[in-house]
């Protein structure tokens, strides 16, 4: 992007620091999230929330260095998420056709 | 190259015959053993001429070829043969032979396969003594592996998985320090090709080795050759691999395989790593004496006549590893020959055993008694063979012991003397073991039915065919041992070139004291 | 020429070894005696040619370069394969080839019923072959040769039936025993390389070498220990050979094996290699006098120990075996005094009478259908004529009876013992050792000829066994049960005359039973006890001392013609020789104590008052020792092979247990490793979540904490 | 606020057109096919697609170098390289996938259409020149796989592994993506080039697009670590290094066998092709810091897939752990980072690609309809049941394990000369002794299969003429890289001077 086509500073009330410990709190609650809940469907967003957190930051980031890249980054993200939870959703729907459950934990056949 | 490929003949032939040999329709037993027979004794018909035609003043290499093979990295096809090759060349193609004659009736099962696994051992083991490029020397190396791993596991004894796994990695995980160190030399070349490094042996000989990267570098050679020779303590592998190996593995094992560390020392290490080489030298030395007594005393205590043997290997290779490092011209040809005549006489050795073995499915001592009266033919040879291993005046392993004691002494700027007094007792423990061995065994009551469980079986002596596989190493024994002179010569001229060097290198007198 | 002396008898070995199985038993026989005549003779023609010439400089003959490599003048040559001829090897080839013949012969006879006969036959020859090399070697390489395959030979034969485990036992411990002392030779040999650079022992004119190791070595060697220590690493070589103490223990045992080749190797050749080493070499032992005190020492110590054991031997053959021992240590007496040309005279009456007196008891062993018990015989002077008249013979020639050839040397080394006493007294304690061991010679040799020839004929009569025998079942239980342990260990005590008989009975079972009349022996075996009685008469009479035929001079025609041989240097020469009644008072000496030897005998056991019974009873602690042989075989099982086997036992547990078990251990600690691993492949997928979050983890803290 | 778009220069992707119009057109056309009519149309179309595809990477390869679509794509030999590379793998796959689709009544259509758009998604990954383009060449090469490794519907494994597959992979996605996103909040830039500039180092790829960065590396260093931490670990996870592994054993186990071989090998070139691509590109003044941080990672990986192999019974499994070994070579000469590394990663997955192919052929060759013999068990006798395959098994084993001649030899020999050359000599050494273990487990299959006498009878395998053809060839490709590496080795050394 050639210089002088920034995006016009807006008054920072609220410093990036800020939305970079918000999103480092998000993330980490996402985390969290995936690694003690057991029902699958919950998992999943969890891990949405992650990815959502990594938003935040790049809009944090982009705004701050006055730049589309950050935020044309988030609908990228938000489209691989978007056919990630598709995915995910179907395999789901097999394993509970399959097993009667969406609990995680029980589905650990494979190990070793 | 306007001369005839010799070398690559040597080493291609066998492959060529292993692969035919996979052709060959099922059921063709006959015919799979004939062939082998005939490639085998093509291919030494083709190294008598190298015994002939070899220049014994000619310092360097001969016969050599080159073919650019990876340009890219710098490595090359280069085979070349001079006096520290050229008779272990001719052990190993004389051997062949006589390997393959021996498994005439003991290879019922898988003949084939065997015939294949066997021609291609040839190959890699030819290939290892020729090759003149690291790159090229390290896959024979690693190639070697191979056939022997499925020797052993194939056609071995009952823990032949156990040993023949052991064998691979323990040779392995030695070979990969080896690999490092190649490496290393390699980056340390210079040459003005693509490449900017090289293999070839001749260029890395050129280079001087900084003489704190030597130690290390020696060492990565050291250990990888320790462990095939075997020296103390590195010798673990061996028993198992000698006892669970058929007898022609073992021969082949016993009398090539073993070769090629103590081979690697002297093409290698002495020349390449000079400083470290003296540095090493009583470390090395106390190893070998420790080898060559313990390895003695030890064998005094094994029940299996295989394993026996198995440990007078280590105690002799011990010899071999004391003359190496005692670095006089004298000791080094000791080492040499004595590389061939322990190639010889425990390849007979094993053949004798396997012989017993065939008949009697025993290799237990004290399963044995008065066997010489059964087979009055048999125990000529075995004694002809245990006083050459013995190191008995008269016999090949006479004259390679007492070169090596005798250099060993001389080696006075190293204070080897000692050393050399230690290893001449070993001489005395080798008779033991292997006079009781052979009192137990082929002395004593007559037990007509040896065996196991009853097993009953009537010991018959040997026949035409296993006294023509016998004849050739008997001679041999002989041969060395009243005149050796048409061997020494012709190793001399490179084997001083190596003491030499490794004195010019050092910066230290380790030649021989006045005379 | 000289080449065709050893190569005879290999070619007879070699036709044997191939062909003697094939032949009939007599041409195979022939063929192998006719190669040690052949061999006789060749030598005998050489002999009497380089006696014709100039004997100061030895005659060399150069084979071929044998150890070596390279050509010309860059040739480095370690060892040749080359021949010397000189009065001491003269000396020795012909008794070699002479003796050896005669025992070929004998051999015919005596083993013709074997059916290993072409087998004997081809290890006699090459040991005929082996000795020679040993004796007519330039070098000290080449010599080793012989003095290891004549070791080779001793242990074939002597485990000739090797189907007795103590023959075949026998032929072990002599092979390892003499393996001991050639470790002595062989560190020796190593010594004179580094210091000489050669192993020649002479220069050779006619080839431009460098000088030998014996022509003067006091011109390379400045260091007097140095040529010490050669000096007593050769005597380790030579008393492992020899038989002396402390090695000796092998010889006896040695009696296992066919009754000529005691009288051949054990008897007149091999054993006396060692006194052919050192009065080869006695140069390097007159650089260093102490050597010469140890070496007469151990001769002396030798020669008296085992007459002491043979003194109650009753296996007919041991006591000759003992007493072979009892010779070879005067042997080294003569030498340590510096009388070299005795020592090799006493080697070669040695050789007729004591092959004599072996090969005689071969014949009476053969008559008694293998019979070796002295206690079983008695009364065969008149069944036996002629090898009780033979046998005779030799009994005085050992014991040195004025007139027979054992009486000539003897009396030289005792002496020349005493010449040395004059200026050194501690050979007046070894003087006085030899003497007294000159009546107990006479004593056990009479013992054994009253024992066997005279008295009646006890047979399988245990009730007439002589007391000794008695002695030990019924008063000493204790002692009787040591020797059967040790016999249970098939080693040699009392009781291995049992086994041997079996031997000798296997070897004459062919030709079924005797019956329990004793018959003479064949002709062609009488033929060579024969021969060598007229040596044991007449061969000391080249060595006749001047003063008692009154001519001047000190020197016998036998020394003088061996002193360019092993004419000393230094000290021997520097003293005066004796006066001639100081010289007729030594023999008288030597003749009252054998005199006295023989009296004791036949009071014993002629006479039998006091009866030997009592006589043994009186002095049993000291009877026991001897008989049992001073312990000294359970002392070297006690000492060297327990321990050994021990150790040995030791270490082959220590290999499987530490040292492949310290390979084994990388192989589970992989193996563990892996296991402990695996317990995190959980299958839950939040663990492996949690994995990767502490591998995140991880990074980020060790960047942090880098520092 | 005026956007301009960048230039599109369509030619610089053609092999992924390529491949994603084959993909899409077998779907069209299964769509518009009878059913149980076979396959085998399918089969060829997609091979005919992949056909064009390396026609159009080797026209490629002497195009020019540059970069495209404002930096996101880079065109250069390195690219083109793994594209043949890909489009061989699964060109090889693809014929190794008729039985199995026969066998487990998969849907043709969609698989060989997953099986194109994820090397779509591969190609991107290869050609990366910017973070976003690795973020999504990583999703368009894994959701695909996502699905296939569900796709034995018969098999209750099959949907476990993916649903793990997914749900760690969505999780380190998520690493990635926060390290992508932290990498950009210190450089202002996810351009692999801009960043290079900003942190002090010349890049052919930098323009004057890069934007002067607010904050630098120097003000905040720990940020920037902590997103390449993050990288390393959503990079890790794809290249299956410890202990971002986990999931691949359980992965590769469940998935269909010729899927599983598809992914250690396609998947895990892709990724190691953006790891050099990141790390050399975009942090070579970082080197100090990630090199050490690769070269612990790579003996905790040699070492786990190693020591844990040794314990398997299910030959994908061990296989699965061999492969998690390997990833450890081969970042070996990631961290090496020289030349011959470079040199070693291409020549390297080159002949892993062709020994793993072609030991899964031979594990797709055992099985039968409803009978898989997966526990290696079952290749006891082999080599004397079937001694062809027996042989070629041999091969693959002794080439995995690093034997001469074979290509996997050359391979860990370039491998480490490289890592003795950047003076890494330990880590060549560990490198080779953990190769050595690895020896053990390769050689059990061979012992078992010539030196174990058979538990039970096997019928005979069915006849799986392309299968055979793709170990067949598999087979001749590791004798020819082993013996006579010199062709192999001008191309990698032709495409290791990547555009950067």
């Amino acid at each position: 992007m050639p210089p002088g086509f920034a995006l016009p500073a807006l008054p920072a009330t609220v410093p990036t620091e800020a939305y970079v410990v918000l999103s480092a709190v998000l993330f980490a609650i996402g985390t969290l999230g995936v690694l003690l809940r057991k029902n699958a469907l919950t998992i999943f967003m969890s891990i949405e929330l992650m990815l959502n957190a990594v938003n935040v930051a790049f809009v944090a980031f982009a705004r701050q260095f006055g730049q589309f890249d950050g935020q044309i980054f988030v609908f990228f993200v938000m489209a691989v998420a978007a056919a990630e939870v598709a995915v995910g959703l179907g395999i789901i729907v097999d394993i509970f056709r399959s097993r009667r459950t969406v609990d995680i934990d029980d589905v650990s056949w494979l190990r070793g | 190259m306007d001369q005839f490929p010799l070398l690559s003949t040597l080493i291609f032939l066998p492959l060529i015959g292993a692969v035919v040999a996979l052709f060959f329709p099922r059921g063709n037993e006959l015919w799979l053993r004939v062939w082998a027979l005939f490639v085998s004794v093509v291919v030494f018909l083709f190294s008598v001429p190298l015994w002939f035609s070899f220049d014994a003043a000619e310092v360097g290499f001969q016969f050599v070829e080159v073919l650019p093979w990876v340009p890219e990295v710098g490595i090359d096809y280069r085979v070349g043969v001079d006096g520290i090759s050229l008779l272990l060349v001719l052990l190993t193609t004389f051997l062949m032979p006589i390997v393959i004659l021996s498994t005439w009736n003991s290879i019922e099962q898988r003949v084939k396969e065997f015939v294949s696994v066997a021609l291609l051992l040839e190959t890699a083991m030819i290939g290892t003594f020729l090759a003149l490029d690291l790159f090229l020397f390290f896959i024979f190396w690693e190639l070697m592996l191979v056939p022997m791993y499925f020797l052993i596991g194939v056609w071995g004894g009952p823990r032949r998985i156990y040993a023949a796994v052991k064998f691979f990695l323990y040779t392995m995980a030695g070979s990969a320090l080896m690999l490092v160190a190649m490496m290393a030399l390699y980056f340390l070349t210079s040459v003005p090709t693509a490449s900017g490094h090289t293999f070839n042996l001749l260029e890395i000989l050129r280079i001087p080795v900084p003489s704190d990267l030597q130690v290390w570098l020696f060492a990565a050679f050291a250990i990888a050759f320790a462990i095939k020779v075997p020296m103390f303590p590195f010798h673990t592998w061996l028993p198992d691999a000698h006892v669970e190996a058929p007898t022609s593995g073992s021969v082949i094992l016993a009398a090539v395989l073993l070769k090629m560390g103590t081979y690697g020392f002297l093409r290698f290490c002495l020349p390449l790593f000079p400083q470290a080489v003296v540095a090493a030298v009583p470390l090395i030395a106390l190893l070998s004496v420790i080898g060559i007594v313990y390895g003695a005393l030890v064998a005094a205590m094994q029940r299996d006549v295989k394993k026996l043997v198995a440990y007078s290997s280590v105690s002799h290779l011990g010899l071999v590893m004391l003359g190496i490092f005692a670095l006089t011209p004298i000791a080094l040809q000791g080492s040499l020959l004595q590389m061939v005549n322990h190639g010889i006489s425990t390849g007979a050795l094993f053949l004798l055993v396997g012989m017993l073995y065939e008949r009697a499915h025993t290799r237990i001592i004290d399963d044995f008694g008065g066997v010489a009266k059964l087979m009055p033919v048999f125990a000529a040879f075995f004694l002809l063979v245990m006083f050459s291993s013995v190191g008995l005046p008269g016999t090949n392993g006479f004259v390679g012991e007492f070169l090596i004691l005798l250099g060993t002494f001389e080696a006075a700027a190293l204070n080897l003397q000692i050393y050399a007094v230690v290893a001449a007792s070993g001489v005395i423990l080798g008779a033991v073991y292997l006079l009781w061995t052979y009192q137990r065994v082929m002395q004593g009551p007559v037990r007509e039915h040896v065996g196991t469980n009853g097993h009953g079986l009537r010991l018959t002596d040997i026949n035409a065919r296993e006294i023509a596989v016998l004849v050739p190493l008997a001679i041999i024994i002989l041969w060395i041992g009243f005149y050796p002179k048409p061997f020494l010569d012709r190793t001399a001229a490179s084997l001083n070139a190596v003491g030499q060097r490794v004195a010019a290198e050092s910066g230290r007198p380790v030649l021989a004291g006045p005379r | 020429m000289l080449w065709l002396v050893p190569a005879l008898p290999l070619l007879g070995s070699v036709v044997s070894l191939f062909f003697g199985r094939r032949l009939p038993k007599a041409l195979a026989g022939t063929i192998a005696s006719g190669a040690v005549l052949g061999a006789f003779v060749v030598a005998l023609l050489a002999v009497l040619e380089f006696v014709a010439g100039d004997t100061t400089h030895p005659f060399q003959q150069h084979l071929f370069p044998w150890i070596a490599w390279g050509e010309g003048r860059a040739q480095v040559l370690v060892a040749e394969a080359g021949l010397l001829l000189d009065p001491l090897s003269s000396v020795m080839v012909l008794v070699v080839t002479g003796v050896g013949f005669l025992i070929h012969l004998y051999s015919m006879g005596y083993m013709a019923h074997d059916p290993s006969y072409p087998r004997f036959f081809t290890y006699l020859n090459l040991f005929a072959f082996s000795m020679l090399v040993l004796v007519l070697a330039n070098n000290f390489l080449f010599m080793f040769v012989g003095w290891e395959l004549v070791g080779l030979c001793s242990y074939l034969l002597i485990g000739f039936w090797f189907t007795r485990p103590s023959a075949a036992s026998a032929g072990k411990k002599a092979f390892v025993v003499n393996r001991v002392g050639d470790w002595g030779f062989l560190v020796a040999l190593l010594l004179i390389w580094t210091t000489f650079g050669t192993f020649q022992f002479f220069a050779d004119p006619a080839v431009a070498t460098t000088g030998g190791v014996l022509d003067d070595p006091g011109r390379v060697i400045r260091d007097g220990s140095l040529a010490l220590a050669i000096a007593l690493l050769l005597f380790v070589g030579a008393v492992g050979k020899s038989a002396q103490v402390p090695l000796y223990v092998w010889l006896p045992d040695a009696m296992e094996g066919p009754t000529p080749v005691s009288a051949l190797i054990h008897a007149a050749t091999m054993v006396t290699a060692g006194i052919y080493m050192v009065a080869r070499v006695h140069t390097l032992y007159e650089l260093a006098p102490a050597s010469l005190a140890v070496v007469a020492t151990i001769g002396a110590l030798t020669a008296i120990f085992a007459a002491s054991i043979g003194l109650v031997q009753t296996d007919i053959k041991r006591v000759l075996a003992y007493s072979t021992v009892s010779q070879l240590g005067y042997m080294f007496l003569a030498l340590g005094a510096g009388a070299f040309a005795a020592g090799i005279f006493h080697l070669m009456t040695h050789a007729f009478f004591k092959a004599l007196l072996f090969l005689g008891a071969g014949s009476v062993i053969h008559a008694l259908s293998d019979e070796q018990d002295l206690r079983r015989m008695g009364g065969l002077f008149s069944p036996l004529k002629v090898t009780a008249l033979t046998f005779l013979a030799g009994w005085l020639a050992i014991i040195g009876f004025p007139g027979f050839s054992g009486f000539f040397s003897k009396d030289l080394i005792l002496a020349k013992t005493l010449e040395r006493g004059l200026e050194d007294p501690w050979y007046l304690v070894l003087y006085a050792v030899a003497l007294l061991t000159v009546a107990m010679t006479a004593f056990y040799m009479s013992r054994l000829v009253f024992l066997a020839f005279f008295g009646r004929h006890r047979g399988a009569d245990e009730g007439l066994m002589p007391a000794e025998a008695r002695a030990v079942p019924e008063h000493e239980p204790a002692a009787a049960a040591g020797a059967v342990a040790t016999h249970q260990r098939a080693s040699p005590v009392v009781h291995a005359s049992h086994n041997s008989r079996a031997a000798d009975r296997e070897a004459h079972g062919a030709h079924g039973a005797h019956g329990s009349t004793p018959h003479e022996s064949p002709w062609i075996m009488l033929i060579a006890l024969i021969v060598l009685a007229l040596l044991s008469i007449g061969g000391g009479w080249v060595g006749i001392p001047p003063f008692m035929v009154g001519a001047a001079g000190h020197e016998s025609p036998f020394e003088a013609f061996l002193a360019p041989s092993v004419a000393a240097h230094g000290a021997a020469e520097a003293h005066g020789a004796l006066e001639a009644t100081m010289e007729w008072v030594a023999t008288g000496a030597s003749v009252v104590m054998a005199g006295i030897g023989v009296a004791i005998a036949a009071a014993l056991y002629l006479a039998g008052t006091p009866s030997p019974a009592d006589f043994a009873r009186r002095f049993r602690q000291p009877y026991l020792w001897l008989l049992n042989k001073w312990y000294v075989d359970e002392l070297y099982q006690a000492l060297i092979a327990h321990p050994g086997a021990r150790l040995a036992a030791f270490l082959a547990a220590f290999d499987l247990g530490v040292v492949d078990g310290a390979v084994n251990g990388i192989a589970r600690l992989s193996r563990g490793t892996g296991a402990a691993l695996r317990s995190v492949q959980s299958g839950y997928v939040r663990g492996y979540a949690v994995t990767m979050l502490i591998g995140a983890f991880a990074i980020l803290a060790f960047w942090a904490f880098r520092g | 606020m005026p956007f301009e778009l960048p230039e599109l220069n369509w030619w610089a992707i053609a092999p992924v057109l390529a491949i994603t119009l084959t993909g899409s057109l077998v779907m069209v056309v299964d769509l518009f096919t009878q059913r149980r009519r076979g396959q085998g149309h399918l089969a060829v179309i997609s091979l005919a697609g992949l056909a064009v595809t390396a026609a159009l990477s080797l026209l490629l390869w002497n195009a020019d170098e540059e970069a495209a679509f404002g930096g996101m794509i880079i065109v250069d030999r390195f690219a083109q390289f793994f594209n043949l590379l890909f489009v061989f793998v699964v060109a090889v796959v693809v014929l190794m996938s008729q039985e199995q689709l026969d066998r487990e009544d998969f849907h043709p259509g969609e698989y060989y259409s997953l099986l194109l758009f994820s090397v779509a998604g591969m190609m991107l990954m290869a050609a990366a020149g910017d973070l976003i383009m690795v973020f999504l060449g990583i999703e368009l090469l894994s959701i695909p796989l996502y699905i296939l490794t569900g796709f034995s519907r018969r098999r209750i494994e099959s949907e476990e592994a993916s649903i793990k597959y997914l749900l760690l992979g969505a999780f380190a996605t998520g690493f990635l993506l926060y390290g992508i996103a932290l990498v950009y909040g210190t450089t202002a830039s996810t351009n692999l080039g801009c960043v290079a500039q900003t942190l002090g180092t010349r890049s052919a790829l930098a323009t004057d697009l890069c934007a002067v960065p607010a904050l630098t590396a120097v003000t905040l260093p720990a940020m920037l670590l902590t997103g390449m931490g993050l990288l390393i670990v959503g990079l890790g996870f794809k290249a299956a290094l410890a202990p971002f592994h986990m999931w691949t054993p359980d992965v590769y186990e469940g998935a269909p066998t010729s899927l599983t071989a598809f992914m250690s090998v396609a998947s895990k070139a892709a990724a190691f092709a953006a790891i050099l691509r990141v790390f050399l590109i975009a942090f070579p003044t970082l080197v100090a810091d990630w090199g050490f941080m690769l070269a612990i990672i790579a003996v905790i990986t040699m070492v786990v897939g190693n020591t844990v192999a040794l314990l398997q019974q299910n030959i994908k499994r061990l296989l699965a752990y061999s492969s998690i070994a390997h990833a450890g070579y081969i970042l070996v000469a990631v961290v090496a980072a020289n030349e011959l590394g470079l040199l070693a990663v291409l020549f390297y997955t080159v002949a892993y690609a062709l020994m793993n192919l072609g030991a899964f052929a031979i594990v797709i060759l055992l099985g039968r309809r409803g009978e898989e013999n997966l526990l290696l068990g079952d290749y006891a006798g082999l080599g004397y049941r079937q001694p062809v395959l027996g042989a070629l098994m041999t091969i693959f084993m002794l080439s995995l394990a690093g034997i001469p001649p074979t290509a996997g030899f050359v391979g860990k020999f370039y491998i480490f000369t490289a890592a003795v050359q950047a003076d890494q000599v330990l880590l060549a050494v560990i490198g080779l002794l953990a190769s050595v273990i690895s020896a053990y487990y390769y050689l059990r299959v061979v012992y078992l299969m010539y030196m174990v006498e058979p538990a039970r009878a096997y019928a005979a395998p069915a006849r799986a003429p392309w299968v055979s053809l793709a170990a067949g060839l598999a087979a001749a490709g590791v004798l020819v890289l082993g013996i006579f590496p010199s062709q192999i080795l001008e191309i990698a050394q032709a495409s290791v001077r990547f555009l950067g």
